[in-house]
């Protein structure tokens, strides 16, 4: 997978045309085989830009910040960072109008081993849900599978899972890089550091830990499109996707939901809601 | 589902936490305005006793319910949660609980995944003349919750000493 | 360092509201002997926890001259100062330490005119060296206080100010934004009334001014206006800061901190800081 | 030259470890979800002194805690009773091994602002009563860059015994300081050679360290640095490399110098506590006021600071650069923002080879 040289055209073009502002992509770090995201607002670095299995980081992210609001932003998009611009799209952070959007149809993006990432592997829609243009040839959709973490995980009883997780609050340093990198936190004040004392946590305590992660994931809920932004982010290297997997294998099994950020207009599962949704667990 | 373990209460979830022997639940009680505030006041009113471990907070209704505040609930002194709202279909605000019931569910689901019994928060609709039924609902969740024994999340042995 | 941290536990021995959104608390320390060590000079800050809430930053607004009590002026603006504000009465306790920082220069001061500049909250570090230059009178020559606030009832310390105006020696004048009906003296923004009312003299006059960034920013353009050497007006800043100690990294200003080299700066030293603040 | 070397092999050394562990409280790097960091030990195999890779947080937290509780109170009708914590600063000795140079060192860069004016006696009692023990890399990463800072290497005297692994298979253990010296004395060197003002041990470490130091990909010189980035405060060039930050706080959570904390309280009814935890100048509420004036409202003003504060503002104040050269930032990034590739081309200089 490599159309560095039709984004770079896209890129050239979209600017001579004077279509947008600043197109986002990613560039080659330099030093070695990652990439950068790179925000380039002159034509002459078009050249910058590339596209390849290593561009691994969800660009809608750069949606939200200061740097592109308000202006007119070309944008790649692979299949799961397409999901959550149809997110943002229907939650009205971002105008489509001035977006112009470069889909992928994407075959996975590999880690520093060469290896495809699991969500890349379990990947249901890798085709691009929201473009302008396409590149490449659709593949279709996958076939929605349990993820295998989570299925290891659930078989085991509760005394262990309480163990397991717990020392996964132990080792969380609540830097909350999960959030920042996260493309669909886009809250000017996040409810688990707004600085008001009787709420919020400020201490690095595994019980802050524990309430932040929850309290984000269950935020997150039925709108975790799985690009695992968060994942690659944690520097204590924190299984954090099996919070969000678990969520929508919980949405998606028992509320018949679609995942996150599929069609256009769906704001996901606790937006909605059925006459037939399970009731048993209530007395 | 016993916790007891030779006559001493140790949590379900994690057996080295040992409850001490005067150990009672403190079990937060989150109720819609509408139906369960007004039936806990009726069970009050027809002199129907029921546990006190429940301390009650009154919410317009049971979709004003974040998740965050049942996980934080757990993360600060309770032992277990309860929530109640009013039967589907009688919503104050028409489908309000309809939303919360899908809420709920996922985070059950997810507490259970991350180690935390099932029994730990629960659900109850119980409409404004069903005073006995509250009655009820508490007494069954508070003799859940002490059948698991003490939640003794991080949190609290900050506090204690 | 967590010894430093560790709060002196006072009790609020008066409460005065001194407008809508400002009260007035005055504290004094629970432990015997301890109102005698505390040791504070006019420009220095403390550390003010409400327990359970968290901690703020407030100066000193009284002079150590007048050492039974201290006082803190605090506007209600955050969260913590909200929580004060509703949580906090007589007989209540709170949580001091300090003092930190530096201090008006009160060496260099001596012989010389004073011109004192404040507005809106302001007015509380200023109060507490005008309370020291009063009670060292002899030291001092003319006193000059201008003093502006957004209405009449935003003015803070109106009991103190009727004092000030009975001493003759003492010049007071006070400022408000916009007319109102009852009100007799000036109308106008402070760098305004200092150019067109005030007319201060130049020369053995040294400026202290304090209150919003805004007005500190046009009160300094009207000073240079008038002719006051850059050393010769003396302000104080506002950084949020945390420890006080010069630890936690938060009031740095370049390579300045905040909270160790100041809070009291002259206009000289500010020229030479990166724009920050 | 007084140098006292101990000499012996990849076997002698683990019983070295091994005693060392069975004798002392230790710390050492540990594998937990991928990553080394350093915990608390008990045994030689379950950790790995030697791990190739430095860990992914540094040692700061066995210094300054991610979490430290400043007090607890507790409220009752007679009023207010505030008490120091029972959390012990560390009274018994401890010993850290596999520590990195760039690690070490930053304890020294953090020794000059925990020593100033109001002095830090928790973080100098955990200090004092700390033996490091570390052994030299044998390669460079990626991302290092601590050669080309303000401090020597080769005969840096932040750790307290230096352990070389020769390419003779021979292991050099040298102590370096007062505090090395006297720990090695006793049974703990049994086993080895000693020997003093050896010119075959010394010529065998100065080789290792020659092709470590030949391994360095990033070289730069932080003079220029220093000085073309203390002039460049008002330049527009902090807007584009800030551009792709997505502030998300890393960097200053793994750095081992960044030394920011903030202070919050934690409730329960009428009891609570005070922590001290880590903070980051990335924050958008960091220096955010009550009022809502904020001196650092944007992202490229917050990426400045830090920027400056590790190559002016501290060097200014303190004689030192907050930067150890360690990388950690950079392979924590989420976004491969590299510090080193920043700070040396800002100031137009363009050393990446």
């Amino acid at each position: 997978m490599d159309y560095t040289n039709q984004i770079r055209e896209i890129a050239a073009r979209l600017f001579s045309e004077n279509k947008i502002d600043v197109f986002v992509g990613y560039r080659m770090t330099g030093f070695d085989e990652n990439q950068v995201p790179v925000l380039i607002r002159d034509p002459k670095e078009v050249p910058r830009l590339v596209f390849n299995d290593k561009s691994v980081f969800n660009l809608t992210n750069y949606l939200k910040h200061e740097h592109t609001r308000g202006k007119r932003v070309g944008l790649v998009v692979k299949g799961c960072d397409s999901r959550s611009l149809q997110l943002l799209l229907t939650e009205s952070q971002v105008k489509r109008d001035r977006l112009y959007v470069v889909g992928i149809a994407c075959e996975g993006v590999v880690d520093d081993a060469g290896q495809k990432y699991q969500n890349c592997q379990e990947c249901v829609f890798p085709d691009a849900v929201v473009f302008d243009e396409m590149l490449g040839t659709p593949k279709g959709n996958g076939q929605y599978q349990v993820n295998a973490d989570i299925r290891e995980l659930a078989s085991k009883d509760l005394v262990e899972r309480r163990a397991y997780f717990e020392e996964v609050f132990e080792n969380c340093i609540r830097c909350n890089a999960c959030r920042h990198s996260c493309p669909m936190c886009y809250c000017a004040k996040c409810c688990i550091d707004q600085e008001s004392s009787t709420l919020y946590n400020g201490a690095n305590t595994t019980s802050a830990a524990f309430h932040a992660l929850m309290t984000w994931s269950l935020h997150l809920a039925g709108r975790c499109v799985d690009c695992r932004n968060c994942e690659k982010a944690c520097p204590s290297h924190l299984p954090l996707h099996l919070l969000h997997k678990w969520n929508e294998q919980v949405i998606y099994e028992n509320f018949q939901e679609h995942l996150a950020g599929v069609h256009e207009g769906d704001r996901g599962a606790f937006y909605k809601y059925s006459l037939q949704d399970p009731d048993d667990f209530i007395m | 589902m016993e916790a007891a373990v030779n006559n001493q209460l140790v949590s379900i979830e994690k057996p080295e936490i040992v409850a001490p022997p005067d150990w009672q639940p403190v079990i937060i009680g989150i109720l819609c305005n509408w139906c369960s505030y007004a039936g806990s006041d009726l069970t009050g009113t027809s002199r129907i006793q029921y546990p006190p471990n429940i301390r009650i907070i009154r919410v317009p209704c049971s979709s004003r319910v974040d998740p965050w505040f049942l996980i934080k609930s757990l993360q600060t002194t309770a032992d277990g949660v309860l929530v109640s709202g009013c039967h589907p279909g009688d919503c104050h605000y028409i489908s309000g609980n309809y939303y919360a019931r899908r809420r709920f569910l996922v985070t059950k689901k997810l507490l259970h995944f991350t180690g935390f019994h099932e029994n730990r928060i629960q659900f109850s609709w119980v409409s404004a003349a069903e005073g006995p039924k509250f009655a009820k609902v508490v007494a069954k969740v508070t003799e859940d919750i002490k059948k698991l024994g003490p939640l003794h999340l991080y949190k609290k042995e900050n506090f204690e000493k | 360092m967590e010894q430093l941290l560790v709060p002196m536990m006072c009790r609020i021995d008066k409460v005065i509201q001194e407008t809508p959104d400002i009260r007035t608390y005055r504290l004094k320390f629970k432990e015997e002997g301890m109102m005698d060590r505390f040791n504070w000079l006019p420009g220095q800050f403390v550390e003010f926890s409400l327990l359970g809430s968290g901690e703020c930053t407030f100066c000193i607004a009284s002079s150590s001259t007048r050492k039974e009590t201290f006082d803190c002026s605090i506007k209600r603006a955050g969260v913590v100062t909200a929580d004060i504000h509703t949580g906090l009465d007589e007989g209540d306790e709170v949580g001091i330490r300090g003092p930190y920082g530096n201090w008006f220069p009160l060496e260099d001061l001596k012989g010389k005119n004073l011109l004192f500049v404040g507005g809106g909250i302001g007015l509380a570090p200023l109060r507490s060296l005008i309370q020291y230059c009063i009670d060292n009178r002899k030291d001092y020559k003319d006193f000059t206080i201008l003093y502006g606030a957004r209405t009449s009832a935003d003015l803070c310390y109106k009991d103190e100010i009727a004092d000030w105006r009975k001493d003759p020696s003492l010049k007071v004048i006070l400022t408000i934004d916009k007319p109102e009906e009852t009100w007799k003296e000036n109308v106008g923004v402070v760098p305004k009334i200092l150019e067109e009312v005030v007319k201060p003299v130049v020369e053995n006059t040294k400026v202290i001014t304090c209150g919003p960034p805004i007005m500190i920013k046009y009160t300094l353009l009207s000073l240079d206006k008038l002719g006051f050497a850059p050393k010769d007006v003396i302000t104080t800043l506002e950084m949020k800061m945390q420890c006080g100690l010069g630890k936690c990294g938060r009031c740095n200003i370049g390579s300045t901190y905040v909270c160790k080299d100041g809070p009291v700066f002259t206009y000289e030293q500010l020229k030479k800081l990166p724009d920050e603040f | 030259m007084n140098t006292e070397i101990f000499v012996t092999d990849k076997a002698g050394l683990a019983t070295f470890y091994e005693a060392i562990i069975a004798k002392h409280e230790t710390y050492a790097p540990v594998e937990k979800f991928g990553k080394y960091e350093f915990k608390k030990v008990s045994a030689l195999s379950g950790c790995d002194p030697d791990a190739p890779i430095a860990t992914t947080m540094s040692a700061k937290p066995l210094f300054f805690p991610r979490s430290a509780k400043i007090m607890k109170y507790t409220a009752d009708a007679s009023g207010t009773k505030v008490s120091e914590t029972d959390e012990d600063p560390l009274s018994a000795q401890r010993v850290i091994l596999g520590m990195k140079h760039c690690d070490a060192r930053s304890l020294q860069v953090l020794d000059k602002v925990y020593n100033w004016d109001f002095i830090d006696t928790d973080y100098q009692k955990r200090r004092r009563n700390t033996v490091i023990i570390s052994a030299r890399c044998d390669k460079a990463d990626t991302h290092c860059f601590c050669t080309s800072l303000d401090y020597n290497v080769e005969r840096l005297d932040a750790m307290d015994v230096l352990i070389v692994n020769g390419a003779d298979g021979k292991v050099y253990i040298e102590p370096r300081t007062e505090k090395g010296k006297s720990f090695l004395e006793g049974d703990l060197t049994h086993h080895m050679t000693h020997v003093r003002d050896n010119e075959e041990a010394a010529k065998a470490m100065k080789k290792q360290y020659d092709a470590f130091a030949g391994s360095f990909r990033l070289n730069m010189d932080y003079k220029t640095v220093n000085e073309g980035l203390s002039k460049i405060f008002d330049s527009p060039q902090f807007e584009n490399v800030s551009d792709n930050c997505v502030g998300c706080n890393t960097c200053a959570f793994v750095c081992p110098t960044c030394h920011c904390f903030k202070i919050s309280d934690e409730k329960v009814k009428d009891t609570g506590v005070r922590y001290k935890s880590y903070d980051s100048c990335n924050n958008g509420y960091f220096t955010l006021m009550a009022g809502g004036h904020n001196p650092r409202p944007v992202k490229y003003r917050r990426w400045r600071q830090r920027a400056l504060h590790k190559f002016v503002y501290y060097k200014e104040r303190f004689g030192e650069n907050l930067c150890v050269g360690c990388g950690k930032c950079t392979r924590a990034c989420p976004v491969n923002i590299s510090i080193f590739e920043v700070v040396s081309t800002l100031p137009h200089i363009n050393n990446i080879q």
